[in-house]
């Protein structure tokens, strides 16, 4: 295998003015509008764009799995090996398939069947269309587990699904899609639920093997650093439509249209902010150095929310008696305050605890240690007792879509806990609605519809709008702009960092985009394993990051530079360890050291 | 006669067979199976109410009527080889009187001497039953006993012999030694028993059949089905309600079917402990609501209008006597005289299953034509039962389905237990709790006339006893049921024993096979 | 997996403690005298008091029950009072045909329930989809006796394919558990139904599709495992409801099960009987939701036993 | 777009019944429901014959019942009464059995199922060995015993009906509940400081109608028949009120030679059932967003 992409002048995909509707209350309703593109053998199309633009319908126009009977493709032609995609019967298209265009969806968790063995699900793909023993089937399995990097890949054959991680599974789904060795591969947005360390390894396989079987590549992201990894190509969408095509240097070094400019502009890059104390938009409050000024707030009327030796644990229980027999160390030992007005950042691997930290000040699970919030202690309250601190306590939560009833319209969904708290009601609350709609990006003509005719972008915004709606002190933003592109999502970022400086709010910003992280926070406490190794102010984690795994962090993070050499892939990438520990475990508590104005770090 | 023996045949049941042991059964399917598995000392000839000997091959009656003395049939052998005795048939006596037995038909030996000492467990051996030799028995008996004899010929003074009973304890009703025509071969719980002919059977020439199958656990419905295939040749249970007329008006059914009497009367009892059912008048009127023709046209004309406790066919049944006239309008008149003229509000109980609740129905319908407005309470047949033999519960009840069907017939048997004062006590089956003393002496008297000759007399002295009954009318009496018994082409013998009226549903003994003729 | 048998185990033996003595209590209070109901119409009192002397029936409740319960340690159910035979000996000797049946009547829903319900949502709509459910509701309001007669006329009396009731081969057994079975097919056709359209919606559908596989595959390796778990657990809870089915079609093709013991026991009142029919029926129930828990987890593997 | 009406979440969509009559089959059902309710409630004024009566001339002379003709037109039954006449007064027990025992039974089954299902540890415990009790529980029993103590009533049936009759769908209700209590959007509502009762009203119950839709429809049709058994097992409606199931009941061994009296009352319940089902399935729809295609 070379390194040069040997490209023939045939392109090995055309797409012609591609038109794909969805059906609506309101009528037939178009999401891709007449997109055209070529893709060549061998070569990676990135397409970007804002969220909501048609990018996952798109993909899943070109393998024909839109959802039926809502979405159809209207007219078009996509011609693969001279062929009409949109013209072939059942039967073509299931040849299709697997074989010739493989497809990684854009929900990871939720792809592969729950009840069947990644080893079974795997050979499956494997004889679908080429016959040969199981024994031989097993055998390939096994080498496409391993050349996507799972430790221990002769168990995990006959593990399930729910008992891999996420990172996992995304992989488990990657080797599915390249079982059948496709001439092209689809993939929509397949790191967005991961953390950084995970992200670069997959990003890094995709090449890799792109490289060595000359697949050429679809890849839907809205990360711009991502595109700058991997595209040769990029198409920027738009509304359904194509705004611009080219190069992936073209588009980066010189953008046409105004909409590429403006999302490369929005494009948050790690180290942008250095030698800046405050977040990006913080306006500079007066003379006073913004820690300086939280630290007198602090000072004054006290934190808003304290944390002192915050442990979670999760028995496992077995036994006659269902007694408990081992326990998951999800967060142990945890101190930390956020101050009025002031954005803490949590950031550390998938697993680390991050969720379960928000979670324990939700008082969603139990916990013990001390949390109090406007200095009442919540240890111990009931859903009653809790009921006025969530007033001043809102999570948006990981998984938009998950978090949201999908049998509410969005609208009776963000106005809910207005109801629920005897807020508002009649004309105002759906005045109310209709400006928090406004608020986080969205039309308020979509108050009625449901959370499944959103995008996923769209999405986590209904669930931010949700969060806000009560006007509370402290906002847990649990991967809150994870799904959604840079542009919007820098919208929501100044949204939130303009809400912050209206009304003194505070986030508990859980994120492992390291850049957003960088743009937003205040202090940053990294975590690992259910204990901080290391917090400090934004400056001090960023410029002077000092624990190994921070470090680490750090250099995951892809860079939207196309120019920059591309990052290798590591084969001996390091595996999520377990937090789970035999009965009488005592755990070891990270000895943080003060290395200077309040920047802890643990012994390496 | 020339018919030969040999073949066999299948009958079927809806119902299990309970016990085999002549002690204890007592329902109408093990009736007659126990019949022909054991026999006593006395029996009816085949299709007949008339009363035969048995295993005794001669009796003498005291004067008195009080001394009882068989001579006992030589050489007569149970399945298990042995020769029956005399002291076989006193130890069956003791044993059936003994009341760790549980035997429901203990009462029936009321009459012999040393009754009461088993009864109250301080005797275990009858006192009145004597061994004078080994083919002789006598028995003595504290008043005279016109019945005597056909007691002697139902179930429970059968024959058993004294090692098996003890050997199988308890489980005897499944394991049945006895001296019958035919022997027990197999029994399949829940399935089948088969039983075969005793080749050693004293009665040369019977029974006629090698082998009887009982399928048990068949829908009648289906049984009539497999019927007309050739798989079944008498559907124990009879023809179902629903198929009656079907099978009556099929022409290649229609010659399979024996029409026959039956010693039952189906009554609507009134307790006369409870109000207003006191008043005599009351109970008349009732008698004269009811449009019995009406109701025998519901159950397809299979059964006579009854106007007195005693069927036709029993001795002494008043063939003049008129009997309460469907008369609405002297009905009403009546209830007007007991006070009444509006009618009143009561119950009548009816056991559950078809055609009893329709006729329970018609029954309603008519005592509303005069006012009485009754409530049906349609139930299982325990608990009918358990509210008849209460004094203050079921005002009303038609008896169908657990209706008096004789034990033998002797019209003596129509009074005791389900008109007389013994049965108007708690539990018991007198469910209009009449008790007339004067009647009751007269009952008395009547069956101490044992006199053979004298039978006229006992039957003229039982009839006026009854039609004395009619004018308190504690019953209306309804109809009396008739027997349609079907059975397959390949059956052969007199249409008599088809509707023989001691065994139901046929005479196993006499029955024959035409296909091996 | 071994200490959740045994836990729940436990559990149901405590619930047939339950069950034993409810059914002894509602016994008791049944107004019918089973001494009188032995004794039989020509009983003398004597007679009946001996009975009752014998049987205990005199003894205060709680004795009563404790003479019960301690026989039932040793096996002893008693003896039937009319039949007068070991009820262990009678449910034994009937119970392997009700067994039967279940497992026939099971197989048979099984079968033509998930069959409808499947073709129903895959032709989601269709006449055929409306066809199916009506056949569904038909199924489950048709009375049993009149299904079972019908099928005997057709099969067995006219077109002879088989026996005419009865108990023994294969043969016989088809009907009865057809017959028992349409039931349980009508309402596993409409829960099959729902599943299947919610699972055909899920997204490893759509992967399995994008795999290139057969839409049979699609649906039977995919689709089906999902879908058939709320029918699976179903299962369990068939068995309590055989239990009035089986009565009916036990007695229409002549099947020696204890449908047709309970019935009569019930009618006569034989309480022995309905004591012992009660304790292996409620066995079996709990025996058969213990089942469907624990093939659950074999079917989906998120599930944990708790 | 426009009428952007908020509305306050109190059902889950607003104009529920405006968008039923949307829909031509559940249109149907409505009618039939409607028209089976009319009958029940006007019987007396709508019957042609006193239901009770047992007309001379309702029977041959052999005692056949008579076939539907112009005189009686669903025919005649076993004592010769008009049996269009029991089926109009029958609908009055069959509904309040198959709707309002069978709701009842639906409601406590889905309280118990969705509260196992949703609380952990004891409640959920205690509450799914109670049902397991209650399957096993020998209910035709209970129904002897209470037919030979009371005096035996519709009230009696029905009570007995919702006691035995929710054990099944609680048991279902319970797994499936198991699972939601476990998605993200539950932990989203408490999260915002629902109150529980909210959260298991407004945010599981909607996603269990389905379910629930196909047990109370198929429910109607079994404890039809089932206050058949039980009422002939004496606890129930006695001789001579009507109800279907009773009728198909008494007649069903007749079913050969007089089938009107089986398959009319059989095709009445079907009926009834089949009509709430064409509502439920289309009420399921409306409240299931994710199932809207092209209308
Ligand atoms: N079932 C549906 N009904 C109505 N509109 C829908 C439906 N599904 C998707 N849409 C709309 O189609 C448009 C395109 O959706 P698509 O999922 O392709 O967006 P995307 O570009 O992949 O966004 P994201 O980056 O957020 O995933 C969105 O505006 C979305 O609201
Ligand atoms: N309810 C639970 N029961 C048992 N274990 C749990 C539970 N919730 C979380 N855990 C475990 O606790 C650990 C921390 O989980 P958490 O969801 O807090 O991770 P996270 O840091 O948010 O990861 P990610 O970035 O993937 O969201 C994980 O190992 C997880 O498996
Ligand atoms: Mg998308
Ligand atoms: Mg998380």
């Amino acid at each position: 295998m070379t390194t040069t992409h040997k490209t023939s002048s045939e392109p090995l995909l055309s797409v012609r003015d591609l038109v794909t509707q969805v059906a609506t209350p309101m009528g037939a309703k178009t999401v891709v509008d007449g997109l055209s593109f070529d893709l060549m053998r061998g070569e990676t199309l990135c397409i970007a764009g804002e969220s909501g633009s048609g990018k996952s319908m798109t993909a899943l126009s070109l393998i024909q799995l839109l959802p039926k009977p809502m979405a159809r493709v209207a007219s078009g032609l996509a011609l693969f090996k001279g062929r009409d995609v949109f013209a072939l019967d059942d039967e073509g298209l299931r040849k299709l398939r697997g074989k010739e265009i493989g497809m990684i969806f854009q929900e990871p968790m939720t792809s592969l069947n729950p009840v069947l063995t990644i080893g079974r699900q795997l050979v499956e793909a494997i004889t679908a269309q080429r016959p040969m023993s199981h024994a031989e089937a097993m055998a390939e399995a096994l080498r496409l587990l391993e050349q996507v990097q799972i430790s221990d890949a002769a168990r995990r054959l006959s593990q399930y699904p729910h008992e891999l991680s996420g990172g996992m599974r995304q992989r488990v789904m990657i080797a599915i899609a390249l079982s059948q060795g496709p001439d092209i591969l689809i993939a929509d947005e397949p790191t967005t639920a991961l953390d950084v360390t995970v992200q670069a390894q997959i990003l890094s396989l995709i090449r890799h093997l792109q490289k060595e079987h000359g697949t050429a590549v679809i890849m839907i992201t809205h990360d711009m650093g991502v595109v700058a990894e991997m595209a040769d190509h990029v198409l920027v969408m738009k509304n359904g439509k194509a705004v611009e095509y080219g190069t992936v240097r073209d588009i980066f070094e010189k953008p046409g249209a105004p909409y590429t400019q403006m999302l490369l502009e929005a494009v948050p890059t790690l180290g942008e902010m250095h030698g800046i104390d405050t977040p990006k938009r913080a306006k500079p409050i007066a003379a006073v150095p913004a820690s300086a000024a939280t630290e007198a707030a602090a000072r004054t009327d006290g934190p808003l929310v304290e944390v002192r030796d915050l442990t979670v644990r999760f028995d496992i229980k077995g036994g006659i008696l269902q007694r408990p027999v081992s326990r998951v160390h999800a967060v142990e030992g945890l101190s930390f305050e956020i101050a009025k007005g002031e954005t803490l950042s949590l950031v550390g691997e998938s697993g680390c605890g991050k969720s379960t930290t928000g979670k324990a000040l939700m008082n969603l699970i139990p916990w013990t240690g001390s949390i109090r919030v406007k200095g009442q202690e919540t240890s111990g309250l009931g859903r009653r007792a809790m009921k006025p601190i969530l007033r001043d306590v809102q999570m948006v939560f990981q998984d938009p879509y998950a978090s949201l009833d999908p049998r509410y319209r969005v609208g009776d969904l963000v106005a809910e806990p207005l109801v629920i708290h005897g807020l508002a009601k009649g004309s105002e609350l759906k005045d109310r609605v209709e400006y928090l709609f406004r608020r986080v990006g969205l039309s308020p003509d979509q108050i009625n519809r449901y959370p499944h005719e959103f995008s996923g972008g769209q999405r986590q915004r209904i669930s931010i709008a949700r969060a806000l709606s009560l006007s509370p002190k402290v906002i847990i933003a649990d991967e809150s702009v994870s799904a959604l592109d840079v542009s919007i999502q820098a919208q929501v970022l100044d949204l939130l960092q303009d809400i912050q400086n209206e009304t003194g709010i505070a986030y508990l910003f859980i994120s492992h985009d390291m850049a957003v992280v960088e743009q937003i926070s205040h202090r940053v406490a990294v975590m690992y394993m259910g204990q901080f190794v290391e917090v400090g102010t934004r400056r001090q984690i960023f410029e002077n990051p000092r624990h190994s795994y921070t470090r680490q962090l750090l250099s995951a993070v892809p860079v939207p530079d196309p120019r920059r050499e591309r990052r290798l892939y590591d084969a001996a990438a390091r595996e999520i360890k377990s937090p789970i520990r035999p009965l009488g475990y005592q755990p070891v508590y990270n000895q943080l050291t003060d290395i200077g104005d309040r920047h802890l770090v643990a012994a390496a | 006669d020339d018919i030969k023996q040999g073949g066999q045949m299948v009958v079927t049941y809806k119902d299990d067979v309970s016990t085999l042991d002549p002690a204890i059964g007592y329902d109408w399917q093990n009736w007659s199976m126990i019949k022909s598995l054991f026999d006593g000392l006395m029996d009816y000839e085949p299709g007949t109410s008339t009363l035969r000997k048995d295993l005794a091959e001669d009796y003498t009656i005291s004067d008195d009527g009080k001394t009882f003395t068989f001579k006992l049939r030589k050489g007569v052998k149970f399945h298990n080889g042995r020769e029956m005795t005399a002291e076989d048939v006193k130890y069956s006596l003791d044993r059936v009187t003994n009341p760790a037995t549980q035997s429901p038909g203990a009462g029936f030996f009321g009459s012999i001497k040393g009754f009461d000492k088993m009864a109250d467990g301080s005797a275990k051996s009858l006192e009145g039953v004597t061994v004078v030799d080994p083919y002789t028995i006598k028995f003595e008996l504290t008043r005279p006993d016109a019945t005597f004899l056909h007691v002697m010929a139902i179930n429970f003074s059968f024959v058993v012999p004294k090692e098996e009973v003890e050997k199988w304890g308890a489980d005897f009703g499944k394991h049945p030694v006895g001296t019958g025509a035919f022997k027990l071969g197999e029994w399949t719980l829940g399935q089948k028993l088969v039983f075969e002919r005793n080749k050693d059977y004293w009665n040369a020439g019977l029974p006629k059949l090698d082998q009887i199958t009982f399928e048990v656990g068949q829908e009648p419905v289906v049984a009539l089905l497999r019927l007309q295939k050739g798989e079944v040749d008498v559907a124990g249970d009879g023809i179902p309600p629903a198929k009656f007329l079907e099978v009556k008006n099929d022409p290649t059914y229609a010659k399979l079917i024996v029409e026959g009497g039956q010693l039952h009367t189906g009554y609507v009892t009134m307790k006369t402990t409870m109000k207003p059912f006191d008043n005599v008048k009351v109970r008349q009127a009732v008698n004269m609501a009811i449009n019995k023709d009406r109701i025998i046209r519901i159950i397809n004309g299979r059964a006579v209008p009854a106007n007195q406790p005693l069927p036709p066919t029993m001795p002494g049944f008043a063939k003049d006597y008129e009997g309460y006239k469907y008369d609405v309008e002297g009905a009403k008149k009546l209830l007007a005289d007991a006070g009444l003229a509006d009618g009143f509000e009561t119950e009548l109980y009816v056991y559950n299953t078809d055609p009893q609740p329709r006729i329970a129905q018609a029954i309603q319908q008519d005592l509303a034509a005069i006012g009485i407005k009754a409530e049906i309470k349609s139930l299982a047949q325990a608990n009918v039962i358990a509210a008849g033999g209460e004094p203050d519960q079921a005002p009303m009840i038609w008896s169908g389905g657990m209706a008096w069907i004789a034990d033998f017939p002797d019209p003596s048997n129509f009074y005791g237990p389900i008109l007389g004062c013994s049965g108007a006590v708690k539990g018991g089956w007198n469910w209009s709790y009449y008790c007339n003393k004067a009647l009751e002496e007269r009952a008395t008297a009547a069956d101490s006339i044992t006199d053979p000759a004298k039978k006229a007399e006992r039957e003229e002295a039982w009839r006026s006893i009854f039609l004395d009954i009619m004018k308190d009318a504690p019953w209306a009496p309804v109809f009396n049921e008739q027997r349609f018994t079907i059975r397959s082409e390949r059956l052969g013998g007199p249409d008599a024993i088809f509707v023989d009226p001691v065994h139901i549903p046929i005479n196993y003994e006499q029955v024959y096979a035409k296909d091996v003729q | 997996m071994i200490s959740y048998i045994a836990r729940r185990l436990l559990q149901s033996a405590l619930i047939l403690v339950g069950i034993s003595l409810v059914t002894f209590v509602l016994l008791y209070l049944l107004p019918a005298d089973p001494a009188r109901q032995i004794a039989g119409r020509s009983a003398t009192a004597e007679t009946v008091e001996s009975i009752r002397q014998q049987l205990g029936l005199n003894l205060p409740f709680y004795q009563q029950y404790l003479r019960y319960a301690t026989g039932l340690l040793h096996g002893d159910f008693g003896r039937s009072y009319l039949q007068k035979t070991e009820v262990v000996e009678l449910i034994a000797s009937r119970l392997p045909a009700s067994l039967l049946l279940m497992a026939g009547a099971i197989t048979c829903e099984l079968i033509l329930g998930i069959a409808m319900g499947l073709v129903s949502a895959l032709r989601r709509g269709s006449g055929l989809d409306n066809g199916l459910m009506l056949l569904s509701f038909v199924g489950v309001s048709a009375p049993q006796f009149v299904i079972g007669i019908l099928m005997l006329y057709v099969f067995s009396v006219q077109l002879g394919w088989f026996p005419i009731g009865g108990y023994g081969t294969f043969a016989h057994l088809v009907l009865p558990s057809l017959t028992l079975g349409v039931l349980g097919a009508g309402w596993y056709a409409r829960m099959m139904r729902s599943s299947m359209i919610d699972v055909l919606r899920q997204d490893f559908i759509r992967t399995a599709h994008s795999k290139g596989l057969g839409r049979a595959t699609v649906i039977f390796r995919h689709a089906l495992p999902n879908a058939i778990l709320p029918v699976i657990a179903m299962i369990g809870i068939d068995i309590g409801m055989f239990m009035s089915g089986i009565v009916v079609v036990e007695s229409v093709f002549g099947w020696p099960g204890i449908g047709q013991l309970a019935w009569q026991a019930i009618q006569r009142v034989d309480i022995p009987i309905i004591m012992g029919v009660t304790l292996v029926s409620a066995l079996a129930i709990v025996v058969g939701n213990l089942m469907a828990d624990l093939i659950a987890p074999m079917i989906d593997p998120r599930i944990k036993l708790r | 777009m426009a009428d952007v009406a908020i509305s306050v979440p109190v059902a889950p969509t607003p104009g529920v019944f405006r968008r039923l009559l949307k829909r031509k089959l559940a249109v149907f059902g409505l009618i039939v429901i409607a028209l089976i309710v009319f009958a029940a409630v006007f019987a007396p004024w709508i019957v042609p014959y006193n239901p009770d009566e047992q007309f001379f001339e309702g029977l041959t002379l052999e005692g056949a019942p008579l076939a539907p003709n112009v005189q009686f037109w669903f025919g005649t039954d076993l004592v010769g009464r008009d049996l269009l006449s029991r089926i109009i007064y029958g609908a009055r027990t069959s509904l309040i059995i198959g709707v309002i025992a069978n709701g009842v039974s639906v409601l406590i089954g889905s309280a118990v199922g969705i509260t196992a299902g949703y609380f952990k540890g004891w409640v959920s415990t205690v509450l799914m060995r109670f049902t397991d009790l209650m399957m096993a529980f020998p209910a035709l029993l209970l129904a002897i015993v209470l037919a030979a103590i009371f005096r035996p009533s519709l009230l009696i049936v029905a009570m007995v009906i919702a006691m035995v009759n929710w054990v099944q769908i609680a048991r279902v209700l319970y797994t499936e509940t198991r699972s939601l209590a476990e998605r993200d959007f539950v932990e989203a509502e408490r999260a915002l400081g629902a109150g529980t009762f909210r959260i298991l009203t407004r945010h599981i119950f909607p996603h269990l109608v389905s379910t629930i839709v196909v047990y109370a429809t198929l429910g109607i049709a079994t404890t039809v028949l089932l206050e058949a058994t039980l009422s002939y097992l004496g606890i129930g409606v006695q001789p001579p009120t009507a109800s279907w199931g009773n009728i198909i009941f008494e007649n069903q061994t007749y079913f050969t030679s007089a089938p009107w009296l089986v398959f009319i009352p059989g095709f009445a319940i079907i009926l009834l059932a089949l009509a709430f089902n064409l509502v439920g399935d289309a009420l399921r729809d409306i409240l299931d967003p994710t199932q809207q295609g092209h209308h």
